[in-house]
C-alpha cells in the first residue's frame, strides 16, 4: 500500500530560483537561505520518496483570469516549467504520476471536495523551486528529478480563497485516499508558500516574524486550532501574500496524527529572513509508525 | 453588492476580489499575453501599439506605460499578473515590490535585510506605521518633499 | 434582497435545438415535445424572471480532457453559442450576471463548496436548448434572450461526477448566496440534461420510463430522499447518460421547502418518450411565500 | 491501481473514468479539434494525415476512419468527444447511437418511437436483455446473421 512517509513544509519565493539558477547560492546574500536547506537535502536522499504530493499555488502563470479552479489536481503524464517572463526556469520538466493522482482525486470527490482535474499545463516557481530546494538543481548529466511529483494546484490569488479549516479538511481526505491505493509507494505530501510577505502597495515588505514563528509551533502540535485562523488574521499580521499559508495546513491534515496516530515528529525547523520580499520558512515533519 | 468585505482596513493593501478582478479583467489578460517572448518582443518594441490590442481602459493603458504599479492595482490590476510587465522589463519582484512604496531599490533592500517592515502601526488604517497614508511616498525622498528631514 | 421564485427542470437534448431551428417544431414527431412546453412558455411570460442560474453540464466543448472542473460558475458578462461540430445554434449570446454570479462564488466558496470560477467560455446545448424550451428562439428583430443567465457547468462526463448528495447540499448553499444578495431580483434556478438516456454501446436507446417518472415524483415530495441515490442506479436504471439527472438536485436543494419554508408547488409535470435518443421530463416549482 | 469500479457489470457500457480518460486522451483531443470548422475541412480533406498529426495509437486512428463508435470507445473514446467525428460528417447523436448497436437506422428511430429500449435484461451483464453480448449485432441482419429469424 502507499504511504504518506513525512511532510515537508517550504516557502516557495522566485528569487530563491533565480539565485540558484544564476549560481548565486554562495552569496553572502543567499547563503544561509540555502544553509537552512543543507539537512533536508541529505534526509531526503536517505528517505527516497517515489511521489510527492506538491501542494502549490499557481502565480497567474497556468490560470489566467479566464478560469480560476480553487482546487486542481494534475492527473497528466509531465509538466513543463512555465515561462512567467523571465523565460522557463532551467531545470527538468516534472513527471507526474497519473495512476496514484486519479486515484487521489477519485476518492476526494468521493468525500466531497470538488477538485479540478487537470492534465496539461505548465508549473511555476511555486513548484519548481521547493524541488530544486529539496534536490538542489539536477546536474546537465542527470537532468530529471529524482521522483515523481502530483501537482496540486490552490486559488489564493483571487479572493475568496479555500479556508484553513478546507484546507486540513481536505488534507485528511488526501490521506485516506493515498492509504487506499493499493501498490508500494513512498509518499511526502508538501505544503509551500509564505510565510509572512506582502508584494503590493505602501506595505509591501512586511514581515512578522512572531507570527511566523507561532504559525510553526502551532502547525506543529495544534494544527486543528490553526486552521481556524480566518483569512484577515493572515493578511493583517502576515500580508497580503502571506495567506499562501492555508497551503500548508493541507499538508499537515495529511498526516497520521490527525487521524489518530502518533504525533508527527519535527525532524528539521528553519526561519530566515530575507529571501528578496519574504520570511522562508521551512519545516520537516516525520510520521512515526 | 452584498459582497462581505472585512478586508479594507488594511492600509497600503488591496485584495484582489471578484469586484477588482472584473474592473482589471483586461489588464491582467494584457499581462498575461506577455508570458510569451514573442509578445514581450512586440510589447516591448511598440507598447501603445500592443497596448491598444486589449479592451482596457485608457487610464490602465497609461499606468502601464508609467510603470506605476499602485495606479495599475487600483485599476484593478493584481500584482501576481503586474509582474509580468515587470519581468519584461528585467526587474525582479524586489524591485517591482519596493516601487510601490516610493523607497530607492536600495532604501527598500535595506529594509528587508535589515528584518522587512514593521507590522506595528500597520495592522489598521489610522495607526501610525510607515505604511499608513500620511507616510507615503516613504525613504528618503518622501521624507524630504514632506520637509520631514 | 433577491429571491429565487421557483426552480425548472427540464431535459437539454441537442435534437430539440436542431428541430426548433431548423423549424420542424411543427412536424408531427416534434410536435408532442414543444407542446409541453406551451405552458411553459406561458407562465414564464408572466413570471419575468430578471436571472437564471441555469445549471447544466457541457459536453466537451468548453471543457477537454486537459482540464475538467467538478462546479464551474460563469462569472462573465457573456457567453457565446459554441459551435459543438454542426456550426453553433443561430441563437443570441447569453448575458450574464457578474454581480450576481460574483456573490454566489464568494458565498458558495465560504461554504466549502471548491468551486471553479470561468469568465470565458462558449456554451452548449447543455444551456441553450433549455433556454430555447422556455423562452421559443428569439425573433431577429429582438435578437436576445429575455433575461441574465449565469451558467452553472457540472462535471457529468468523467467519472467521478459529483454524489447526489454533494449537489442536492450546493443547493441550499446557492440559495442561501442568492437570498444574501441585496438587490432586487426575481431568480430562477433551472436543473437541466436527462431524463434516461444511453448515447453508447450495445445498450444505447435506453428508456426507463417508471423510473424517470419516480424521479420526478421524489423530486417533488421527497427530494432529500432522492439524493441518496448512488450513481449506479441511476447508470443501471436510467442508461450511462442519464447520470445527468444529479443536477437536477442542485436546483431541488435551493428551493426554500428544503430550508423549512412551505412546500415547493408544482405548477406543471410534463413527459414524454422520444426525443432523438431520449426521454423528455419537464417540472416546474413555485416557491410558495 | 485501486480505484474502485462498481460499475463493470452494466451490458453494453463502458463508464468513461480516469482509466478510460488517460487511454483515451488523444483520441478524445483529436476529436476536440473538430470543433473549429477549418479542422473539420482539413480532416475531411485528408483523414490519414490529420490523424497523423496526433499522438495516437494506431488502432485508434484504425478505429476513427472505421467510423466505428465501439471500436473507439473500446480505446478510450467518450461519447460526447467522438460525437464531433459524427458531427463532422454530418450525422445525428441518433445515427451515431444506433450506429453502435448494428440497428439500421430505420429500426434504431422504430425502436425509439416505440419507447425506446427496455431495462428488462439490461441491467446486469448474464441477463438476457437485447443489449447482452450474445444478441449482437442487433437489428435484422444481426438475426439473421445468427440464424435466429
Ligand atoms: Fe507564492
Ligand atoms: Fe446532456
Amino acid at each position: 500500500m502507499a504511504k504518506i512517509t513525512a511532510s515537508v513544509y517550504t516557502s516557495h519565493v522566485p528569487a530563491i530560483g533565480a539565485a540558484l539558477d544564476l549560481g548565486k547560492d554562495k552569496e553572502p546574500y543567499w547563503q544561509p537561505v540555502f544553509a537552512g536547506y543543507d539537512f533536508s537535502k541529505q534526509w531526503i536522499k536517505e528517505e527516497k520518496p517515489d511521489v510527492i504530493f506538491l501542494v502549490y499555488n499557481d502565480h497567474a502563470t497556468a490560470f489566467s483570469l479566464d478560469l480560476i479552479p480553487t482546487f486542481a489536481i494534475g492527473t497528466g503524464a509531465q509538466y513543463a516549467p512555465a515561462d512567467e517572463g523571465w523565460g522557463p526556469r532551467p531545470v527538468p520538466t516534472v513527471q507526474g504520476h497519473p495512476e496514484l493522482a486519479a486515484h487521489i482525486a477519485q476518492s476526494v470527490i468521493q468525500d466531497d471536495f470538488d477538485l479540478t482535474i487537470v492534465n496539461r499545463m505548465d508549473v511555476d516557481h511555486g513548484l519548481t523551486v521547493p524541488l530544486s530546494l529539496m534536490f538542489g538543481n539536477p546536474p546537465q548529466s542527470h537532468f530529471e528529478w529524482p521522483c515523481s511529483v502530483i501537482p496540486f494546484a490552490v486559488n489564493v490569488v483571487q479572493y475568496p480563497v479555500p479556508s484553513g479549516k478546507r484546507c486540513f479538511e481536505l488534507g485528511k481526505a488526501i490521506r485516506k485516499a493515498i492509504n487506499s491505493f493499493d501498490q508500494d509507494l513512498n509518499v511526502q505530501i508538501w505544503g509551500t508558500g509564505g510565510m509572512s510577505h506582502q508584494l503590493q502597495g505602501a506595505r509591501a515588505g512586511l514581515i512578522n516574524s512572531d507570527w511566523d514563528n507561532r504559525f510553526l509551533d502551532r502547525l506543529i502540535s495544534d494544527p486543528a486550532g490553526l486552521a481556524e485562523v480566518p483569512h484577515i488574521e493572515y493578511v493583517r499580521e502576515a500580508g497580503s501574500e502571506g495567506i499562501e499559508l492555508v497551503m500548508w495546513l493541507i499538508a499537515r491534515g495529511a498526516m497520521e496524527d490527525v487521524a489518530g496516530g502518533k504525533p508527527a515528529k519535527p525532524v528539521h525547523r528553519f526561519f530566515h529572513v530575507p529571501a528578496s520580499n519574504t520570511a522562508v520558512g521551512h519545516l520537516i515533519l516525520e510520521n512515526q509508525s | 453588492m452584498g459582497l462581505e468585505k472585512p478586508y479594507t482596513d488594511v492600509p497600503g493593501t488591496i485584495i484582489f476580489d471578484a469586484e477588482q478582478s472584473r474592473k482589471g479583467y483586461w489588464l491582467n489578460q494584457f499581462c498575461m499575453s506577455l508570458l510569451k517572448a514573442e509578445n514581450r518582443a512586440r510589447f516591448l518594441a511598440n507598447e501603445r501599439a500592443y497596448l491598444d490590442e486589449w479592451a482596457m481602459s485608457e487610464e490602465q493603458k497609461d499606468a502601464v506605460m508609467a510603470r506605476d504599479l499602485n495606479w495599475c492595482m487600483r485599476t484593478g490590476g493584481n500584482i501576481y499578473f503586474l509582474a509580468k510587465i515587470g519581468a519584461t522589463d528585467g526587474r525582479s519582484f524586489q524591485q517591482m515590490a519596493g516601487s510601490m512604496t516610493g523607497m530607492t531599490e536600495e532604501e527598500y533592500r535595506n529594509m528587508m535585510v535589515g528584518g522587512g517592515r514593521s507590522v506595528e502601526g500597520n495592522r489598521y488604517i489610522g495607526e501610525d506605521g510607515d505604511a499608513q497614508e500620511h507616510h507615503q511616498p516613504q525613504g528618503q525622498a518622501g521624507r524630504t518633499a514632506r520637509g520631514e528631514a
